[in-house]
């Protein structure tokens, strides 16, 4: 078994927008990129049969959510001409209007980063074993399914 | 032999706890078996299985110190 | 001829990350909203045979591009889902590292989010009567052309 | 009748002004005649035409007060 360390996507709670701020601003002196393709995941107040979401209480395999994201970070590297990749995801409780999730791909040119940018989404919805729970305002709850 | 099983998601709420350790699972349909026996309400469950952090579909034997997920359709981002 | 007040999309000099901060903050009410898709353009110190580009000098003909830009935008609310949509495009001298385009589309899928941000890309790049002089490092400059 | 021409990009560098006005153009194509005779730089350099805002592919009748605008390939974003 290879125990390999592998840049934590994960962090705790809402994702604040000052933190993609900063994000960008550091990619200010990587002058050879061109073009920044951003994904924001934001929880919905989705009304559900059995109440409105107020919330998404997130949970993972970290140990293998890591390593599979690795995987599929090397996999967009091979297929696209990419300068960096950066992916967040939170844990925990992340209230609706708040940022779940942050990905940020760039490239020299436009082509790449916003190509990558969507097939890393996908992958992070049907390949990272992460599962988010729907918390409601009659404090019942419900599993999500992405779709 | 002992085998870690892990529990995420739903599955959680069906066996109330986050692991737990087998000690006479030769491979991972005898888990399946043995868990669906403990916690009669997986056999409803949809669930993939992934052993030592790979996904498998197939019956894999297994070996001290394995670790054997249970995880629920993901919804992440 | 019609008179119509478009959103002014042109902004003097570089867009800066805190203004990207901002704006992403001011849809954490809008709880509809799931996804947020995001392309940010930099300018890249591209080496030229006649020296390293420092800064792009963006001109428009603003009148036409706010009505033409009123005009993608209606085009791409038809086709897609969308919650909202924002367009910054620089003026002026933007400088090698900064953002000159910033480009906002939010609806409550990913999907719609993601494939209108791309469309939307394009129409700028395309569509838009604005123009990039690239200002060398040897004083001389080069006029872009969009490929 | 007054025409009024706008320049744009490159083609500002070839007429070395943003905008003039013209008296006795009816259309379209007389108004690239008259310019390719004032500016012959012009004649070799790639453009379209945007007539009150909106682009034209073939040969437009004039009106007092129309805004012919020549534009080179656009670069923006």
């Amino acid at each position: 078994m290879k125990e390999t360390k592998h840049k934590n996507i994960f962090v705790n709670g809402a994702i604040p927008a000052e933190k993609i701020a900063a994000d960008i601003q550091k990619h200010a002196d990587k002058t050879g990129i061109g073009a920044h393709s951003i994904f924001l995941g934001q929880v919905r107040a989705d009304e559900k049969e059995k109440g409105k979401v107020v919330a998404i209480e997130y949970t993972a395999y970290e140990e293998m959510a890591q390593e599979k994201m690795h995987a599929i970070r090397e996999s967009l590297f091979a297929k696209h001409d990419l300068s960096c990749m950066h992916v967040h995801h939170s844990l925990g409780a992340v209230k609706a209007g708040e940022i779940c999730l942050f990905v940020f791909v760039s490239s020299p040119h436009r082509a790449a980063a916003i190509k990558a940018c969507e097939e890393l989404v996908e992958a992070i919805k049907f390949e990272l074993p992460v599962w988010g729970k729907e918390i409601l305002d009659t404090e019942q709850s419900v599993w999500k399914e992405n779709r | 032999m002992q085998i870690e099983v892990l529990f995420f998601g739903s599955l959680k709420d069906i066996t109330g706890e986050a692991s737990l350790l087998l000690a006479d699972a030769k491979d991972t349909d005898t888990v399946q078996e043995q868990l669906q026996k403990r916690y009669p309400a997986l056999a409803a469950a949809k669930y993939f299985t992934a052993l030592n952090k790979e996904m498998i579909t197939a019956n894999k034997t297994l070996r001290e110190g394995d670790t054997v997920a249970l995880m629920p359709p993901f919804s992440g981002g």
